[in-house]
């Protein structure tokens, strides 16, 4: 792999950068691969990267029905952070940040992670009860977390709005200064190239229509591309899981969703950290391009469309401009959706199925890209020893048969 | 005897409804009818002891086309649900209809509710009211889509109401509970203060 | 914003309604007599359909009634809507009733065909 | 300064009605009419902006809302808007505005130094860079990017413009007034169905406002000035000019953003909202939105006075302003051959037209040819001279697959250069809906092909792009329409003839070589104007594997500008395609999202920018009193609840000691108005409520109330409250204040999916009743005042029952009930009577120094007697045993909902975290809500948390704090001493029963 740097820009510049070499081939599928990772998103590509820089585990192929992150990483607010409560989802996602924190480094691919902070803002007594329980169990995780009071609010974000008369008063807000944003196309094409590099083929435009399984083990995927065989199989599929996961005869707790976001046009800086407030469905950055980045709630029916309804944006720009008035006379550029595969208790199922050498990453709602690398890392783990991380044991699909959720409603909620 | 215990929760308010008020042709004009008896009742429509017992009460049938109410004398009686009406009668004629209605039906299945504090009324007229109404509700307020003798439950601005349309001036009546009144006030004026300016 | 057929109310915009999730899924008679599996399947499995989707909605602004709704959750296109102990009629593709996972799958094989993966 | 370009013609300004405006601090004047951009353009102004990346000059390139250079900021203060597009702001009088992203001047800008490190500034060279030293990233480079980026500048203030919604239904909407879209109105109109016209353009007529065409043998805005007199004429049709239809969503919901005041200047119109968004849900929908003429791709394309042709010719024939004086025209179709000619007529000297084409032999072309134009064929523009305006090109000829320059180079001398590269409809509301699109070889350019809504395509936007094409499936369209709804019979009467030149073939033609290989050389072969995407990157992209045309468009950001690809995305397609050596449909489509053209968040927020009309405040019948008397405030969901009642001088902590010691030796007052009342009846009203609550139910005497738990399925605690007997078959619930809303639905839901044979009725009387809760040792005394006739005597009214009498002379319902654990009265009166009652109360109460008090002051009493909140001892994860409550679950009623989980393996399990009480080694000491258990002091990190503390006050009836908690194993450690942690404090507490105060129950008597 020809590393990037100020001076391969500068020497392939003299040659009119015609001289770069793919970043990733496009290969045909083999007859048989070791694994099969079904869905080349961020989380399947970093499963695909880590299996084979951590496990050695190269005869890797991951199968993708579109275009390499084109699903939910490629949709997202690009929000990454940790400061989630209950120690098995800050374990989890404080070891994601680490890996954030070097991933630039790591994959030789600036994926712009930039952790310019994080605010989640408390609009009544209960949130800042909420809030100082979230900080303080950060803490003794060894998650960085502070509790910010309204000045100190306005001090970190000297745009929003803490008048007392607000609509939405600022109580306070808890922030991580760790926590902010990354490129999302640039995770998936990064750990693309790093796993390419290390010999997986990422197979683009071939459908997964059914999955090969006797007796109870999976022997491998039918595709649009034909049969390919496979000695484990895992599911990276997000909103898609339970439409392949029936294909196993396995049925999940995951609804899809419509979620959706919108970027305005882009303006000088006015806002340089996260701001987010599950009370009132908001989450706003500004990306380096000047655009504000923002995310609405999730559409409440199940949905594959990829749209959602205009009222959940018309309502969240309300709520958004009592936070922000300033925000009114900027402009809506692009507005999309995603799907995000929700679990009963907002955490993710990260683990085995119950058909042998299947395996599941899937229920991540609204925490799927901040998970990116950490969810690769486990799900790569627990992928080559048939059994999971003690970072991701808590996520079974079995804790809905003993009732051992992990109810992260409080902390993830609608935020992202 | 008139009672004067009672105050109406936006009682503070007439004056800005007085002010935001448009006079003349092309106006609108905002004002509360308050403390009207209101009397909820649940039953079922097959029941013809049900249906006659009321209509005896009231003085005509509940209606079973949804979106509709009938008026007969003193009272009007409002499709809520299938199995649901509300009775609207004159101040202070609650306890009286509760008592005749839970006579007439004793022994059904049924429940009579006096909820005449549960919803305060609004009447809305004028030219442009059916435009403030475009501003505020998601439903279909052209005059041959919604007309006299039409009701329905739905919201305005982001309140639930139940919203009776009285007559081709146009007049809207909403029905709107206490709590939300205030906020239904000052949406409606809000979306009245254009007409000011024409 | 869909436009959703109450069945009394008539058509009324999406705000209007809340969802209620997937449709006829029998709560137990006896809970007792149930695994923990089988009570998890009834309190937490869904179909979550891509394609034709059952579902539940009551008309929270309105008559408050609970009705069903046939969705189409990739086009959002609504199939039919039938109030509560109604069958909807279907296509026979779209009308295998969700159900035990195994059976469901094996079942849903022409829906899947139909609706790609 | 005069308008030296403004001719004597040109139809739609008013050359006598003078506007003044100043642009980037000079004066200028134009004409009513005008936009500012031909309004620059009468003045000779085209240098306007600076691009994106490398700042070089850029001009007016179009005519409309897909303008991607003239990218303005108009007026200043608070009334200031960021990335205005001079194409479409209509002039008026003082109008002010300036170039964006340039400094201190689009004539010299000083960033333009990055063009010289342009060659490194390629597609996607941030992403290989700036990533070493790491620390470099957030501290140095990345503050450069983002101080460069960004185009316009919000003002700081608070918008002082209002916008509103409106909701309207009709049959048929068509979107779009140009020939197509008249057609289509007038038919459907005729009808009688309700029909809208909008249109983005402050005037209907859309491409004929543009061209020279003949309808019926007459200029075609005679047959334009008759459709909207005729659609005037009609009550039944509504028309919406400056009204941009940008969101095309499900079940033909059509979302329309109107300016309604931006023409006549900032706070011009004081009460009228700024800009209105129309939601309209129609029948049918007729989509005539016309099309987009595609800039040819050849090098150095984009300095100033390089323009779309159709642009040059709606500059000169609408608004009477010559794009220069001495022009090129550049195509590879027959369209721009009418635009020559139409400059030519308009006083501008064309000598040249660059054709693709080897062979040109159109109508079009010898007509032009007869006016004396050179016609060069087979040739391209092969470079472009001058910097911030055009001063010449070379041509030449060139090879017909593009790869080289084949004859030698010749240069014109021209200030403006006019180019088509064919047409691209504008399919973005199609696509929008999900119809299908479909690549057309001969007309090269996506084409609506499968609906997936009610709707129909119609003229240019179809790809019909001739005049009589428009016409006539405009007119069919609108009556079908129309019949598909039940109007008409859906025959159109013939459609007007329109005057039709045949056009010959285009060309597909992607990028004009150079004298240098595509990208490896100075020239540049822009495709994104605003980002500075060249026909190099993208080739690029290619090498570097991104195959797929959305990997294309993200590494290079080709589509992402202002215009969203407008421009661009059909040629970064093509040259993908032609890179990877694969027909176009093979290589992708493009796909169009919400809104068409950017909205203001204003707009969209509409009446919401007011927050309080955004989300309602509720207020209960007392509210204006506590308002009065100086309560503050706890918002409680939409509700505001009176938090505590501060005298003068008095803190929380003050207010709450001296509201507490008032229920404990006195009396107070509380406003309980909100909490959720369902009344139910039916014979199976007892049964009801045995299967939704824990507890048993059935033998509850009428007269009595009971406490009940709600769990979910999963067996967790989701709501409770008091619910009383009324009658045999009639009970009254009251709910928690959050969960009103919830379990009425919840209810519902089990009742008619689940249990429909159950006989029982559910019906909110939350608001029926406003409820006062009178609690302390002298409440008796209060209320015996209160109510003369009633007997509030223990045995006549022992607790936890009810009774129905006048209180204060009003009807109503006492409740002896407690939340506080001494002696408690809760009073229901209708809501109109709930100030009169308390007014009452308060002047009877005087003598015994009767104290409002307010949410702060319950919760202090509640935890003192360890009754739990849901919400706050609770968080969906806590069973009725958790809380130390299995009492509340009955073991032999049989089966109710939730039940089933507590025996599932964690559920069942004896170490949950469990509710207890606290107290600290220090009394003095109060807890933090929140603060994290251990059982140790000293841990590692990460530290094994048992729990943490849910509630914490200090107690002033008790002289110490006290809090509760949830605790791991809780109930087999009492006396235990374990750590709370709360910000790197941490503090030695002790687990106690969480009932701290009379827990004999001896006070509830009085």
């Amino acid at each position: 792999m020809s590393r990037f740097s100020i001076f391969s820009l500068a020497r392939n510049a003299m040659s009119w950068h015609q001289n770069w070499p793919r970043q990733w081939r496009s290969p045909d599928p083999k007859p048989e691969y070791d694994v099969v990772i079904i869905g080349a998103g961020g989380h399947g590509l970093a499963t695909a990267y880590y299996l084979a820089k951590e496990h050695g585990i190269t005869n890797v192929a991951v199968i993708e029905k579109g275009w390499l992150g084109g699903g939910n990483t490629g949709r997202n607010t690009t929000i990454v952070r940790s400061n989630y409560l209950w120690d098995e989802s800050g374990l989890f996602y404080e070891n994601a940040m680490k890996l954030w924190e070097n991933l630039s480094q790591e994959l030789n691919y600036n994926v712009m992670f930039s952790q310019r902070g994080v605010l989640n803002l408390a609009h009544n007594l209960g949130d800042v009860r909420e809030s100082i329980r979230r900080v303080n169990a950060n803490n003794l995780n060894g998650i960085d977390a502070e509790w910010l009071n309204a000045e100190q609010v306005k001090e970190f974000c000297p745009i929003i709005n803490i008048s007392k008369d607000s609509r939405y008063p600022v109580m306070g807000a808890t922030l991580q200064r760790r926590g902010g944003t990354a490129r999302h196309d640039a995770v998936a094409w990064g750990y693309a190239r790093g796993a390419d590099d290390m010999g997986v083929d990422v197979i683009q435009n071939c459908e997964v229509q059914g999955l090969m399984i006797d007796n109870g083990t999976v022997k491998g995927v039918r595709t649009s591309l034909g049969d390919i065989k496979a000695k484990k199989v895992a599911m990276a599929c997000a909103g898609h899981t339970s439409v392949v996961a029936d294909m196993a005869g396995i049925r999940l707790p995951i609804e899809s969703h419509p979620l959706q976001a919108l970027v305005s046009e882009p303006m000088k800086p006015v806002i340089d950290c996260v701001v987010m407030s599950n009370a009132v469905h908001v989450y706003v950055s500004q990306s380096d391009k000047g655009e504000l980045v923002m995310g609405a709630g999730i559409d409440a029916y199940v949905g594959y469309s990829q749209r959602g309804s205009l009222h959940v944006i018309e309502d969240q720009l309300g709520s958004a401009m009592e936070l922000f008035p300033l925000f009114s006379r900027t402009r809506m550029m692009r507005s999309w959706g995603g799907i995000v595969d929700t679990c009963p208790d907002a955490s993710p199922i990260v683990g085995k199925t119950p058909v042998k050498n299947l395996y599941v990453n899937a229920g991540w709602g609204t925490g799927g890209f901040k998970a990116t690398p950490g969810a690769g890392w486990c799900y790569a783990h627990t992928i080559a020893k048939d059994e999971p991380h003690d970072l991701n044991a808590a996520f079974s699909i079995d804790r809905f048969i003993t009732g051992a959720l992990v109810d992260e409603h409080g902390a993830a909620g609608v935020a992202h | 005897m008139v009672d004067t215990f009672r105050n109406s929760i936006i009682a503070h308010k007439e004056q800005a409804m007085i002010n935001g008020s448009v006079s003349g042709d092309q106006g609108v004009n905002l004002s509360e009818i308050p403390f009207l008896a209101q009397v909820n009742i649940r039953g079922n429509v097959e029941d013809k002891k049900f249906v006659s017992a009321v209509k005896k009460v009231v003085g005509v049938a509940v209606p079973t086309d949804p979106n509709t109410y009938v008026t007969k004398g003193d009272f009007t009686v409002f499709w809520l649900g299938p199995d649901e009406w509300q009775v609207v009668g004159p101040v202070d004629g609650q306890d009286d209809l509760v008592t005749k209605l839970r006579d007439a039906l004793d022994g059904l299945h049924v429940a009579v509710i006096d909820v005449s504090g549960n919803r305060t009324a609004l009447d809305l007229t004028g030219a442009q009211a059916r435009n403030v109404m475009k501003k505020s509700c998601r439903l279909d307020m052209d005059a041959q889509s919604f007309t006299p003798g039409q009701a329905v439950q739905t919201r305005v601005g982001k309140a639930p109401v139940l919203l009776q349309m009285l007559d081709d001036k146009p007049t809207y009546r909403m029905f709107v509970r206490p709590s939300f009144a205030e906020y239904l006030v000052d949406w409606l004026l809000d979306a009245m203060g254009e007409y000011h300016h024409l | 914003m869909l436009y959703i057929k109450c069945p009394w109310c008539g058509e009324r915009d999406e705000t209007e309604y809340h969802y209620g999730g997937e449709a006829h899924i029998v709560r137990p008679e006896n809970p007792d007599e149930l695994t923990d599996a089988e009570w998890a399947e009834y309190v937490f499995m869904r179909t979550n359909t891509k394609g034709v989707h059952r579902e539940r909605w009551v008309h929270s602004d309105g008559c408050r009634r609970w009705f069903n709704v046939a969705r189409n959750t990739v086009t959002n296109e609504i199939v039919s809507v039938y109030k509560t102990g109604e069958k909807p009629d279907l296509p026979e593709a779209v009308t295998t009733k969700p159900a035990p996972a195994k059976k469901a799958a094996a079942k849903k094989a022409p829906v899947k065909k139909k609706e790609g993966a | 300064m005069t308008e030296k370009f403004r001719t004597t013609q040109g139809t739609r300004v008013d050359r006598s009605n003078v506007i003044n405006f100043t642009f980037n601090g000079k004066n200028y004047t134009g004409a009513k009419g005008d936009t500012l951009a031909s309004a620059l353009v009468a003045n000779g102004v085209h240098l306007v902006g600076r691009s994106f990346k490398t700042h070089r000059p850029r001009g007016i390139l179009t005519a409309g809302s897909e303008e991607p250079n003239a990218i303005i900021q108009l007026e200043t203060g608070p009334r200031s808007e960021p990335n205005v597009r001079a194409t479409q702001i209509e002039l008026y009088e003082g109008l002010t505005a300036k170039s964006v992203n340039c400094w201190p001047s689009v004539n010299f800008d000083l960033a333009a130094v990055n063009s010289v490190a342009s060659r490194i500034f390629v597609a996607g060279f941030y992403y290989k860079t700036f990533m070493d030293p790491k620390s470099m990233w957030m501290t140095v480079y990345e503050p450069i990017i983002r101080r460069m980026a960004g185009l316009g500048v919000l003002p700081r203030e608070k918008d002082p413009d209002t916008y509103d919604h409106m909701n309207e239904f009709c049959e048929v909407m068509v979107v779009g007034a140009g020939p197509a879209g008249l057609s289509a109105a007038l038919e459907a109109g005729r009808t009688g169905a309700r029909v809208v016209l909008c249109d983005e353009q402050p005037e209907f007529g859309g491409s004929l406002l543009n061209t020279k065409q003949i309808i019926d043998g007459k200029p075609a805005q005679e047959w334009v000035d008759t459709a909207i007199a005729e659609l005037e004429s009609m009550d039944n049709v509504r028309l919406l000019k400056r009204a941009n239809a940008f969101g095309y969503y499900d079940h033909n919901y059509i979302t329309v953003h109107e300016r309604r005041t931006d023409h006549f200047g900032p706070g011009a119109k004081p009460g009228l909202s700024k800009h209105r968004i129309w939601h309209f849900r129609a029948k049918q929908v007729v989509l005539a939105t016309g099309s987009h003429e595609r800039p040819l791709v050849f090098a150095d394309n984009d300095r100033p006075g390089i323009m779309l042709a159709n642009a040059g010719q709606a500059y000169a024939n609408r608004y009477g302003a010559l794009p220069g004086r001495r022009g090129v025209i550049f195509t590879n179709n027959d369209s721009a051959y009418s635009v020559a000619i139409d400059l030519v007529d308009a006083g501008m000297d064309i000598p040249t037209i660059i054709d693709l084409r080897e062979i040109v032999d159109g109508d079009l072309p010898n007509a032009a040819r007869q006016k004396g134009i050179e016609v060069l064929t087979g040739s391209g523009i092969v470079a472009t001279l001058g910097r911030k305006r055009v001063t010449g090109v070379e041509v030449a000829t060139v090879s017909s697959d593009g790869s080289k320059i084949t004859g030698s180079k010749r240069k014109i001398d021209c200030d403006t250069i006019l180019t088509s590269g064919g047409w691209n409809p504008a399919v973005h509301l199609f696509s929008q809906s999900i119809g299908k699109l479909r690549y057309d070889e001969e007309k090269i350019c996506f084409v609506p092909n499968i609906s997936s809504q009610n709707e129909r395509t119609v003229g240019a936007c179809k790809g019909s792009f001739d005049l009589q094409s428009a016409l006539d499936e405009g007119a069919a369209a609108g009556a079908a329409a129309a019949m598909d709804t039940g109007f008409g019979k859906g025959k159109a009467k013939a459609s007007p003839k329109a005057l039709v030149v045949e056009e010959k073939a285009i060309k597909a033609y992607w990028v004009v070589p150079t004298d240098h290989p595509v990208g490896q050389g100075k020239r540049k072969h822009y495709v994104d104007y605003q980002h500075d995407v060249t026909a190099a990157d993208i080739m690029l992209a290619a090498r570097e594997g991104m195959h797929s045309v959305e990997h294309m468009k993200r590494y290079t950001t080709t589509g992402m500008a202002t215009d969203q690809g407008k421009l661009s995305n059909v040629n970064g397609l093509a040259i993908l395609s032609s890179q990877l050596e694969k027909d176009i449909p093979k290589v992708g489509t493009t796909t169009f999202r919400p809104p068409y053209t950017p909205v203001n968040f204003g707009a969209l927020a509409g009446r919401g920018i007011n927050g309080d009309l955004a989300d309602p405040v509720r207020r209960t019948s007392m509210y204006g009193w506590h308002l009065e008397n100086g309560a503050t405030f706890e918002p409680v969901g939409q509700w505001q609840r009176a938090w505590y009642y501060p005298k003068a001088g008095e803190d929380m902590d003050a207010a709450v000691a001296r509201e507490t010691a008032a229920l404990r030796d006195g009396v107070g007052i509380l406003d309980a108005s909100t909490l959720g009342k369902i009344d139910i009846q039916g014979k199976d009203a007892a049964q009801f409520l045995n299967l939704v609550y824990t507890n048993a139910w059935l033998k509850l005497p009428v007269g009595s109330c009971r406490y009940g738990f709600m769990l979910k399925e999963d067996g967790m605690v989701f709501d409770d409250g008091v619910t009383s007997r009324l009658g045999e078959n009639h009970f009254h619930m009251t709910t928690t204040t959050g969960g009103a809303a919830g379990v009425l639905d919840w209810l519902e839901e089990y009742l008619q999916t689940e249990w429909p044979d159950l006989e029982v009725y559910c019906t909110s009387v939350t608001e029926e009743w406003s409820t006062l809760s009178i609690g302390g040792p002298k409440a008796r005394q209060l209320l015996e005042e209160l109510a003369p006739e009633m007997d509030f005597s223990n045995e006549a009214f022992p607790f936890m029952t009810w009774r129905e009498g006048e209180v204060a002379g009003v009807p109503a319902r006492v409740f002896r009930i407690s939340f506080t654990g001494d002696l408690s009265y809760e009073i229901n009166v209708r809501n109109w009577h709930g100030l009169h009652l308390w007014k009452k109360c308060m002047e009877l109460g005087e003598k015994y120094d009767i104290t409002p008090y307010g949410t702060e002051t319950m919760h202090v009493l509640r935890a003192e007697k360890g009754f739990v909140i849901i919400g706050q001892e609770t968080d969906g994860t806590q069973t009725p045993q958790d809380l130390g409550m299995d009492w509340i679950v009955a073991k032999k009623k049989g089966d109710f909902i939730g039940r089933r989980s507590f025996t599932r393996e964690d559920t069942a399990r004896e170490n949950r975290k469990q509710l207890v009480g606290l107290v600290t080694e220090n009394p003095k000491e109060v807890l933090e809500e929140g603060a994290q258990l251990t059982y140790e002091r000293v841990n590692p990190t990460p530290a094994p948390m048992v729990g943490h503390v849910t509630s914490s006050y200090w107690s002033p009836n008790l002289g110490h704090s006290i809090a509760m908690a949830l605790v791991k194993d809780g109930h087999n450690r009492m006396g235990q001493w374990i750590y709370a942690h709360d910000r790197g404090k941490v503090t030695k507490v002790k687990i106690v029963s969480p009932v701290f105060y009379d827990p004999k129950g001896e006070r509830r008597d009085g």
